[in-house]
C-alpha cells in the first residue's frame, strides 16, 4: 500500500507551556486502517484534530491527497472529504436520532428535507447496532451509549474518504465494540481508509494495518501490524515493560467479613427491579450489563441521583432513610460518574479546585479555604496517577480526556470513602494510568474498603472484582464468583442464550 | 334611551400615574354630579400598545363616549374608527395634532412653560442664573421648557446655566438635582418641569442640608412632597394644570353632546352639523394654569380633598 | 510524570493565578480613569459634596446588587428584584399609613419581599422551573401588588419618624453607605476564601458534578433567593424613606440595571463567575457617567447614547483582555 | 423501514406550543363566551392590528431564541425605522425609497448587534441594551425640537399598508400570518434552519461539525433587526405618523410572549408557532382586562400570576414526565435535577 492519502512531515503544536506535539512525522495510505496509539496525554487527539483542520499547527505540514493544507478550520473536513468521532461527545440533545446522524447534508428533496428518507436511512443505520430506537426520538432520552453510537453513525454514514475515530468504544460496551470494530473491518473492504484511536490493545491488534506510537508528543515508530503482542505495544507506549496485573488472593474469607451495604428488594419502573445485593468489608462487587439492561439507572439509584420506587438501602446495618447524594457521602459512600462530560468535573475551574471539591468543608477552618491545602492535595494527586498537566491551575477542559479522566477520579478518592460506586472507571484510560487505576482500587480494598464497579469491559471486571452481579433486562440474571468467573459465563448471563 | 344611564370610557395608559389620580378625581364627580357611568380601561404603566387596544376595545362595548388621552400617537387609528362609528371621543391631558377626536381639553404646556416664567419672575425678580430640571424629551417638558425660555428671554435678563434630567423618577430626580446643586454653585434661581422635579429638588436640598430658600424655586404639579416643600418655604410657588377640570368637562361635554335636552350637537352652525360634517366642539380647550404658594396651599393638600364614590 | 514536572506544577501554578484573576482590574481603570477626566476638567467634581452625593446614591443599590450577584453566580437570575424593591417601599409606607407602628410596618414588608425570594427559589429547586421566565413572572405579579397600594395611597407622604431611617447618620455617613463598605469588604473575603462561594461557582458551573460532590445545591438556590429579594427589600425601604412618599415608578427597570452592574463587574449569565463588590463598582461608574454628563451639560436626550456606548465599550475591553490573558 | 407509532405533538415537536395553545384556547372560549363585545368586528380588528406587529417582531426574537440569544434592541429598532420612514416619505422621496430605509436601518443595527456578539465576542445582553440605548438616543437627537408628532400627511399607498384589509381580515395580519408559515417552514424543513437549531443546542459541537456559527448569530440578529423594523413600518403606516415613543418596553412583551411559546434561552428550542401563539397569549389577556372592564391596577398581578402558573404546570408536567413522585415534587425533600439518565433540563 503506498497510495498515500494523508502525511504529516514535523507536526508541532504547544498549547502555551505544553507542548501537545513535536515534530510528528507519518502518513496513512489509502484503504488501511491506521492506529494512533500512546499514553493520556501523548497527543492522539491534538494529531486528529489537527488533521480535521480544528487544530492550527505551529509548525509542519499536512499533506492530504497531496496538497498541502495552508488554512486549517473545520470546514477543511468537508473540502478535504474527512469525517470524524470525537473523543468528547459532540451531540444535539434537542434534536432527533436522525437529525443527528445527518447533520451535513440530509437528504432533500426540492432543496428541501426530506425527513421520511432521513428517518428511514437512520433506522437502516441503527439497525448495524441491534438499536430499537424510533430516528424521531430526540437524544436527550437517549443513554451516554447510545448516544456515542449515533456519533459514530453520523460519521460513517457522511461517508468521506478519511474516517477518524477518536476512542469511540470507550462509551460502548463489549457487544457494541465487537460490532463497532467487525463494521470497521467491512468498510476496509470496501477500500474506506480510517484512522482509529483505542487504549484497547486487543481491539488495535484485531483491526489494525499499521500502528503509529505516539509518546510525549513525539511520534516513536510506525508498526506494519503482524505478529506484534500487547507487550511490544506496551513497551514502546509507556517505555519500559509492565508487570501484568494480578488477581487479588481468592475471596473466601471476605464474603466472612461484616456487610457494610445491603440493598433489598429495590426497583425502579423501566429501570431496574427487585435488586438485592450485600457488599462485604473490602470486597470489590462488579457489576455488568448490556445497554438497556438497567445498569446505570442502578448504579445512579444507588448513589440517590434518581429516587427508586421500592426497597431499602442499609450501610452498616442502619437503613438510609433519605436516600440523596448528601446522606451517602456521610455514609462515606463516594461515586464516580460514567461520563465526564455530562456530570463529574467542573470543565473551566482548575484542577486543584476539582480534586478538592468533595472536601472542601472538612479541608475548611471556620468556613474558610486553605488554599494551600488544597494546592498540596491537587500536587499529590497528580503525582499519583500521572496526571499530565501543565499546573493545578489549569482547567479539565485544556486536558487530554485520558487526564481529565484521572483529575475525576482523584476527587471521587479525596473524602477517603468507605464504600465506593465506582462507574467505568477506566474509560479513555492508557494502560500505564489504567494499571494504577487498577492497582489503586484494589490498595483500597485491601485497606477494608468496599467497591461496587460498574463497568462495560469484561477483562477489567474479572480482573478487579471478588464476585460479578450480572444484569439482564433490568433484573439481575445471576452471580458469579471467582473461580467461576469466565468471560463466556458472564455474557451468557447478560445476552440470556444457553 | 335618553332615560337610561349613559356609559363613558376613559381609556388610557398610565392608569396608575399619581399625576392623573386628581384626573380621576374630576372624572368620579362628574359622574356623582350627572348621573352617568364611567368606566377605566387600560395599563396602568406606559404601554402604547395597550392603549390603543384599550380605545379600540372600547368601541367595541359601543359607549355613549370616550375620554382618552394621546402622550403619543399611537391611538389615533382607533379616534378616527370611533368617530366614523359615531362614538364621541375627547381627548384630555395630551395631545397630537390631527388625531380625529371632537376637542382636545387640557394644558397648552407651551404656555404653562409661558406661566412658569412669570411665576419665576414674580417670586425672583427678572435677573438671576438658573438650571432647569426634567424629564427632557418627553413632549410637555420640552413645550414648557420652549415657553418658559421665550417668556424669559423677552421679558427678563435670567440666564441658563444648565440643565438636569430627572427622568420623572423620584430616585432619579433626588440625585439629579444634587448633582445640579454640586455644579452649580453660583445659580440663583430653580425650575422644575415635571411632576417629580420639585420632590427631588427639595428633597436633594434636605439632604445636602442646603438652604435654598434664599433660591427662587418654581416647580409644576403639586406631588405631596412638592406642597410640603411649599408649606416648608424650601419651594416657593408650583405652577399647576386643572387636572380635575379637564375630566370634568369631558365628560360634561360629552353629556351636551348627547342629551337632547342640552342639544350642543345640534348647535346652530349648519342646518345640521352631522350632515355637514361639522364638529359642534370648540377645536381646543385650554385649562389654563394656577399657581398654588404659601398663601392657598391649604386648599390643595390632598388630605382636605373632597372624594365622590 | 517524573519529580521535576511536578515541582514545575506547583510552581507555574501561582503564575496561572495571577493571569486568571484579572477580574475587575479593566472595570477599575475605567472608572478612575473617568473620575480623573472629570476631575481635572470640571472643578466641581472632586468636590466632597459631588462625591458623597455621588456614593450615597449608589449605596442604596448596591444593597440589593449585592445578593443579585450571588444570584447570577449560581446561574440563575432575578428579574423581580425591581418590583420587590418597590414592592417593600410602598408597602411599609402603606402599613404605616393603615397605622402600623414603624418597625412592625417594616418587618412585615421585609417579610413580604423574603416572601417573594422565598416561592422564586422554591419553585426554581422544586419545579426546576427557569428562573429568567418565572421572576419575570413573579415581577409583574408583584408589580401589581405595587400599583395596588399606590393607587389607594394617591401618592401620599409618609410620617416622618419613617422619613427620618435615610437621614440615620453612623460614623458621621449615612447609614446606607456604612452598609455598601461593610459589604464590600464582606464581599471580598467571602469570594476569596469561603466554601460556601466556592460551592456556589460549583453549582453555576455544573450543577449535577456539585450535588455528586455533595454540595447542597437546592439549599443554597432558595437561600441566594431569598438574600436578593430581601437585600433589594431593604434597599426599597429605604428608598421609600428617603423619596417620602409613594411613587409608581420606584424601581422600575431596576432589574436591567442590575444585571448591567453585574455584567460590567465580572459576572455571566453562564453562572460561575461574580464579584459582588465588581457589581457594586459597576453601578458607581454609571453614577459617574451620568453626573459627568450631567456636569458637561450635555444634551440631555443624548445622555442615554452615552451610556450605551460606554456600556458596550467597558464589557468589550474586559472581553478583550481576558482573550489575550 | 417501518416507524413505530409516536404521539403526532411529539413526533413535530409541539408539545410546549400545544400548553400555550389550550390556554389561548382556553381565552378565547372565556372571552366569546363572558363578553358578547369579543365577537365584535371592532374588536377583531383590535386584536389583529396589535397581534399583527408583535407577531412580525417574536418571529425574528425566536430565531434568535432558536441560536441561543436574544435582542433587547427590537423596541428601539421599531422606532427608530418607522421615524426614518416617515422623515424621508416627508422629505417627498417616494414610498419603495422610504420603506427601503425604515428596513435598511433595522439590518443596519441588527448587524451591528451581530458584529458585537459575534465577532467581539460581547455578551448578547449588554450588546444588544447598549444599542438599545444608543438608538433610543439617536431617535430622540433626530426628533430634538420637533413637535410630538409631525410628518403627518403620507400617501394614502403607504397608509393602506397599516389599514387595508379585506373582508375583515386586515392585510398586516394575512401577512404576518404568512411570516410565520414561512418561518416554520424554513426551520422545519431547510437546511438553514436546521443549521439554526444545531447552533443553538451545542455552540462547540456545531463549531467542531463545520456549521459557521458567527454567521448563523450574526445572521439571526440581522434578521430580528429586519423584523422590528418591518413592523415599525407597518406600525408607523397604521398610526399615519411618526411616533418617537414607538416600542418603549415592547422588548420585554416580546421576550414573554417567545418564552411563553416555548422558546428557550438555552437555546436549540422554538418554532414560529409558538412565536405566534405566545403573542396571541399576551392580547388575549389585555382583551380580556378590557372586555371584563378589570381595574387596571390588578392587570400586571393577573400576567404575572398567569405566567407564573403556567411555568409551574410546564415544570410539574416534565416532572412527572420523568416520573418524579408528588411528594418529592411537592414536599420538602428536592428532585435530584442531576440525574444522569433523567433528560438534562
Ligand atoms: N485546549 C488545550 N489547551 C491546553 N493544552 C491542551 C489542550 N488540548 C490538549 N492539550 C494538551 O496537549 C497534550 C495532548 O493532548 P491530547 O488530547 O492530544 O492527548 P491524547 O493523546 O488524546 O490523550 P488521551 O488518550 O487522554 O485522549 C496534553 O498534554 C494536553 O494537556
Ligand atoms: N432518560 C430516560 N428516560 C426514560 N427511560 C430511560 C432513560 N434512560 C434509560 N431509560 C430506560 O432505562 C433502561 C436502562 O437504561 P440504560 O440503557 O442506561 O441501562 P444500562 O445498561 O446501564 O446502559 P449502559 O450500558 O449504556 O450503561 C433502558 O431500557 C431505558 O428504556
Ligand atoms: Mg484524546
Ligand atoms: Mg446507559
Amino acid at each position: 500500500m503506498t497510495d498515500t492519502v494523508l502525511a504529516l512531515d514535523g507536526i508541532s503544536k504547544s498549547y502555551g507551556a505544553v507542548k501537545a506535539l513535536t515534530g510528528v512525522t507519518f502518513s496513512i495510505a489509502r484503504g488501511e486502517i491506521h492506529t494512533l496509539l500512546g499514553e493520556n496525554g501523548a497527543g492522539k487527539s491534538t494529531t486528529l484534530k489537527i488533521i480535521k483542520g480544528e487544530v492550527t499547527p505551529d509548525s509542519g505540514t499536512l499533506t492530504i491527497e497531496g496538497s498541502p493544507v495552508t488554512e486549517f478550520d473545520p470546514a477543511n473536513a468537508d473540502r478535504y472529504g474527512i469525517s470524524m468521532v470525537h473523543q468528547e461527545l459532540a451531540v444535539f440533545e434537542n434534536m432527533t436520532v436522525a437529525e443527528n446522524v445527518f447533520i451535513d447534508r440530509p437528504p432533500c428533496r426540492g432543496g428541501l428535507i426530506d425527513s421520511r428518507a432521513m428517518n428511514a436511512r437512520t433506522a437502516e443505520l441503527l439497525e448495524l447496532f441491534g438499536l430499537e430506537i424510533d430516528p424521531r426520538e430526540r437524544l436527550l432520552h437517549l443513554t451516554p451509549g447510545q448516544r456515542q453510537i449515533i456519533e459514530i453513525l453520523r460519521a460513517i454514514n457522511a461517508e468521506r474518504k478519511v474516517l477518524i475515530l477518536d476512542e469511540p468504544t470507550s462509551g460502548l460496551n463489549a457487544r457494541e465494540s465487537e460490532i463497532l470494530l467487525a463494521l470497521l473491518q467491512r468498510l476496509r473492504a470496501q477500500g474506506q481508509t480510517v484512522v482509529f484511536v483505542s487504549h484497547r490493545l486487543g481491539d488495535v491488534l484485531q483491526i489494525s494495518d499499521r500502528i503509529t506510537v505516539l509518546r510525549d508528543g513525539a511520534v516513536v515508530e510506525t508498526l506494519v501490524n503482524d505478529g506484534l503482542t500487547e507487550d511490544h505495544l506496551v513497551a514502546r507506549m509507556v517505555g519500559r515493560v509492565l508487570s501484568a496485573m494480578q488477581h487479588r488472593p481468592a475471596a473466601e474469607e471476605r464474603i466472612r467479613q461484616p456487610v457494610v451495604l445491603e440493598v433489598e428488594g429495590l426497583s425502579r419502573r423501566e429501570a431496574f427491579e427487585d435488586v438485592s445485593l450485600a457488599l462485604h468489608r473490602g470486597e470489590i462487587v462488579g457489576v455488568y450489563g448490556l445497554e438497556g439492561s438497567g445498569t446505570s439507572e442502578l448504579s445512579h439509584a444507588l448513589f440517590g441521583l434518581i429516587p427508586v420506587e421500592a426497597g431499602t438501602i442499609s450501610i452498616t446495618g442502619e437503613v438510609v432513610d433519605d436516600l440523596e447524594p448528601l446522606s451517602m457521602i456521610r455514609h462515606g459512600v463516594s461515586y464516580l460518574n460514567s461520563n465526564r462530560k455530562d456530570a463529574g468535573l467542573f470543565m473551566s475551574r482548575p484542577v486543584a479546585d476539582n480534586i478538592s471539591a468533595p472536601v472542601l468543608r472538612q479541608e475548611a477552618r471556620f468556613g474558610m479555604i486553605d488554599e494551600k491545602k488544597l494546592a498540596a492535595r491537587a500536587v499529590a494527586a497528580v503525582k499519583r496517577f500521572a496526571i499530565r498537566v501543565a499546573s493545578t491551575d489549569v482547567p479539565p477542559q485544556n486536558l487530554s480526556g485520558g487526564n481529565q479522566q484521572k483529575v475525576m477520579l482523584s476527587a471521587c478518592l479525596a473524602p477517603d470513602p468507605s464504600i465506593l460506586i465506582v462507574n467505568e472507571p477506566t474509560r479513555g484510560v492508557d494502560v500505564g494510568a489504567k494499571a494504577e487505576v487498577y492497582r489503586a482500587l484494589t490498595e483500597l480494598a485491601d485497606s477494608g474498603k468496599s467497591l461496587i464497579t460498574f463497568s462495560s469491559e469484561l477483562p477489567e471486571l474479572l480482573l478487579l472484582a471478588d464476585r460479578i452481579m450480572v444484569m439482564r433486562a433490568r433484573r439481575i440474571s445471576g452471580w458469579l464468583t471467582r473461580p467461576a468467573m469466565t468471560e463466556e459465563r458472564v455474557m451468557a448471563l447478560a445476552a440470556g442464550t444457553r | 334611551d335618553a332615560q337610561e344611564k349613559r356609559t363613558y370610557y376613559y381609556a388610557s395608559q398610565l392608569q396608575g400615574h399619581p399625576y392623573l389620580l386628581d384626573s380621576l378625581l374630576g372624572m368620579d364627580y362628574a359622574a356623582s354630579k350627572f348621573g352617568v357611568d364611567i368606566v377605566s380601561i387600560g395599563p396602568q404603566g406606559w404601554d402604547p400598545v395597550g392603549h390603543a387596544e384599550a380605545v379600540e376595545q372600547a368601541i367595541a362595548k359601543r359607549p355613549s363616549g370616550i375620554v382618552t388621552t394621546l402622550w403619543e400617537p399611537g391611538a389615533v387609528p382607533a379616534i378616527k374608527r370611533a368617530m366614523e362609528q359615531g362614538i364621541p371621543v375627547i381627548v384630555i391631558e395630551a395631545v397630537v395634532p390631527d388625531n380625529g377626536a371632537m376637542t382636545f381639553i387640557g394644558l397648552d404646556n407651551y404656555e404653562a412653560g409661558v406661566d412658569t416664567a412669570k411665576a419665576l419672575i414674580a417670586v425672583g425678580g427678572d435677573t438671576g442664573k438658573l438650571v432647569v430640571s426634567g424629564n427632557w424629551g418627553a413632549s410637555n417638558t420640552d413645550a414648557k421648557f420652549q415657553g418658559l425660555m421665550d417668556h424669559l428671554k423677552a421679558n427678563s435678563k435670567w440666564e441658563l446655566l444648565g440643565r438636569v434630567d430627572d427622568k420623572a423618577t423620584t430616585e432619579t430626580a433626588i440625585d439629579a438635582a444634587k448633582t445640579m446643586y454640586n455644579t452649580y454653585q453660583d445659580m440663583t434661581g430653580i425650575v422644575g418641569l415635571d411632576s417629580s422635579s420639585g420632590t427631588g429638588i427639595c428633597l436633594a436640598a434636605e439632604e445636602l442640608e442646603k438652604d435654598i430658600t434664599e433660591l427662587a424655586v418654581v416647580v409644576n404639579d403639586r406631588e405631596a412632597p412638592v406642597l410640603e416643600c411649599i408649606e416648608a418655604g424650601d419651594i416657593d410657588a408650583t405652577v399647576v394644570n386643572k387636572t380635575a377640570l379637564q375630566s370634568f368637562m369631558a365628560i360634561q361635554m360629552l353629556e351636551a353632546y348627547n342629551d337632547q335636552n342640552i342639544g350642543l350637537a345640534n348647535a346652530p352652525i349648519s342646518s345640521d352639523n352631522k350632515a355637514a360634517g361639522v364638529t359642534p366642539f370648540p377645536q381646543y380647550m385650554y385649562m389654563g394654569t394656577e399657581v398654588i404658594d404659601k398663601d392657598n396651599i391649604q386648599y390643595f393638600v390632598s388630605q382636605n380633598m373632597p372624594s365622590f364614590n | 510524570m517524573t519529580e521535576a514536572t511536578s515541582m514545575a506544577v506547583a510552581t507555574s501554578a501561582l503564575a496561572e493565578r495571577g493571569r486568571r484573576h484579572l477580574g475587575p482590574l479593566p472595570l477599575l481603570v475605567v472608572t478612575a480613569a473617568l473620575c480623573l477626566f472629570l476631575g481635572l476638567t470640571r472643578e466641581n467634581f472632586f468636590s466632597a459634596s459631588n462625591l458623597y452625593s455621588l456614593v450615597y446614591g449608589v449605596s442604596i443599590e448596591c444593597l440589593a446588587v449585592f445578593a443579585f450577584t450571588y444570584v447570577m453566580v449560581l446561574r440563575e437570575i432575578d428579574l423581580s428584584v425591581g418590583a420587590v424593591y418597590a414592592l417593600a417601599g410602598v408597602m411599609s409606607g402603606y402599613l404605616l399609613l393603615e397605622g402600623v407602628p414603624m418597625w412592625g410596618a417594616i418587618t412585615i414588608a421585609l417579610a413580604a419581599a423574603a416572601l417573594v425570594g422565598l416561592i422564586n427559589g422554591l419553585l426554581v429547586v422544586r419545579l426546576r422551573v427557569n428562573s429568567l421566565m418565572l421572576t419575570i413572572g413573579t415581577m409583574l405579579l408583584v408589580r401589581g401588588l405595587v400599583g395596588v397600594m399606590t393607587t389607594t395611597l394617591r401618592g401620599n407622604t409618609f410620617p416622618r419618624p419613617f422619613r427620618a431611617l435615610s437621614r440615620e447618620q453612623l460614623f458621621g455617613v449615612n447609614v446606607s453607605i456604612v452598609a455598601m463598605v461593610v459589604l464590600a469588604i464582606a464581599a471580598i473575603l467571602f469570594q476569596q476564601r469561603s466554601v460556601l462561594f466556592r460551592h456556589m461557582c460549583y453549582i453555576g458551573e455544573n450543577l449535577r458534578s456539585a450535588v455528586i460532590y455533595g454540595v447542597r445545591a437546592d439549599r443554597i438556590k432558595v437561600m441566594a433567593f431569598v438574600a436578593s429579594s430581601f437585600m433589594a427589600g431593604v434597599a426599597g425601604i429605604y428608598t421609600a424613606s428617603r423619596i417620602t412618599h409613594a411613587d409608581a415608578n420606584m424601581g422600575l427597570g431596576m432589574e436591567f440595571t442590575m444585571i448591567t452592574a453585574a455584567v460590567l463587574g465580572g459576572a455571566s449569565l453562564y453562572g460561575g463567575r461574580g464579584n459582588a463588590a465588581a457589581s457594586m463598582l459597576g453601578l458607581f461608574l454609571i453614577a459617574v457617567l451620568i453626573n459627568g454628563m450631567a456636569m458637561y451639560d450635555i444634551e440631555p436626550v443624548f445622555q442615554q447614547f452615552v451610556i450605551g456606548a460606554l456600556l458596550i465599550t467597558t464589557v468589550a475591553a474586559d472581553t478583550i483582555l481576558k482573550r489575550r490573558g | 423501514m417501518q416507524l413505530g407509532s409516536m404521539p403526532l405533538l411529539k413526533r413535530w415537536r409541539l408539545e410546549q406550543e400545544a400548553i400555550t395553545f389550550a390556554v389561548v384556547l382556553l381565552l378565547v372560549i372565556l372571552l366569546a363566551w363572558g363578553s358578547p363585545a369579543f365577537l365584535d368586528s371592532n374588536n377583531l380588528d383590535s386584536l389583529q392590528t396589535s397581534m399583527a406587529p408583535n407577531m412580525i417582531i417574536a418571529i425574528g426574537m425566536m430565531v434568535l431564541f432558536i441560536v441561543g440569544l436574544f435582542d433587547l434592541s427590537v423596541g428601539a429598532v421599531m422606532g427608530l425605522s418607522g421615524i426614518i420612514t416617515a422623515l424621508v416619505l416627508s422629505a417627498g422621496y417616494g414610498m419603495g425609497a422610504a420603506i427601503a430605509c425604515g428596513l435598511g436601518v433595522g439590518i443596519g443595527i441588527g448587524l451591528i448587534n451581530g458584529l458585537l456578539v459575534a465577532v467581539f465576542g460581547i455578551n448578547h445582553l449588554i450588546a444588544t441594551l447598549g444599542v438599545m440605548y444608543m438608538t433610543r438616543g439617536v431617535i430622540e437627537v433626530l426628533l430634538l425640537g420637533a413637535p410630538l408628532a409631525g410628518f403627518t400627511s403620507f400617501p394614502l399607498a403607504f397608509t393602506m399598508l397599516g389599514n387595508g384589509s379585506i373582508v375583515g381580515v386586515y392585510w398586516m395580519f394575512l401577512f404576518a400570518l404568512a411570516l410565520v408559515v414561512v418561518g416554520e417552514f424554513v426551520l422545519r424543513r431547510t437546511v438553514l434552519g436546521r443549521r439554526l437549531y444545531f447552533t443553538g443546542g451545542n455552540h462547540d459541537a456545531a463549531r467542531l461539525i463545520g456549521i459557521d456559527t458567527k454567521r448563523m448569530q450574526i445572521g439571526a440578529l440581522v434578521f430580528s433587526g429586519f423584523m422590528a423594523a418591518l413592523a415599525g413600518v407597518l406600525v408607523t403606516a397604521r398610526i399615519g405618523m411618526a411616533n418617537r415613543y414607538l416600542g418603549i418596553g415592547l422588548e420585554m412583551n416580546i421576550i414573554i410572549a417567545c418564552l411563553v411559546g416555548g422558546g428557550s434561552i438555552a437555546g436549540g428550542k422554538g418554532s414560529a408557532i409558538g412565536a405566534m401563539l405566545g403573542v396571541a397569549f399576551i392580547s388575549l389577556i389585555t382583551n380580556a382586562f378590557n372586555l371584563f372592564e378589570v381595574p387596571s391596577e390588578w392587570q400586571s398581578s393577573v400576567i404575572g400570576a398567569v405566567l407564573v402558573v403556567v411555568v409551574a404546570i410546564d415544570g410539574i408536567l416534565l416532572l412527572r414526565k420523568q416520573r418524579v413522585s408528588w411528594q418529592t415534587i411537592l414536599g420538602w425533600r428536592s428532585p435530584r435535577r442531576n440525574s444522569a439518565t433523567l433528560p438534562a433540563e
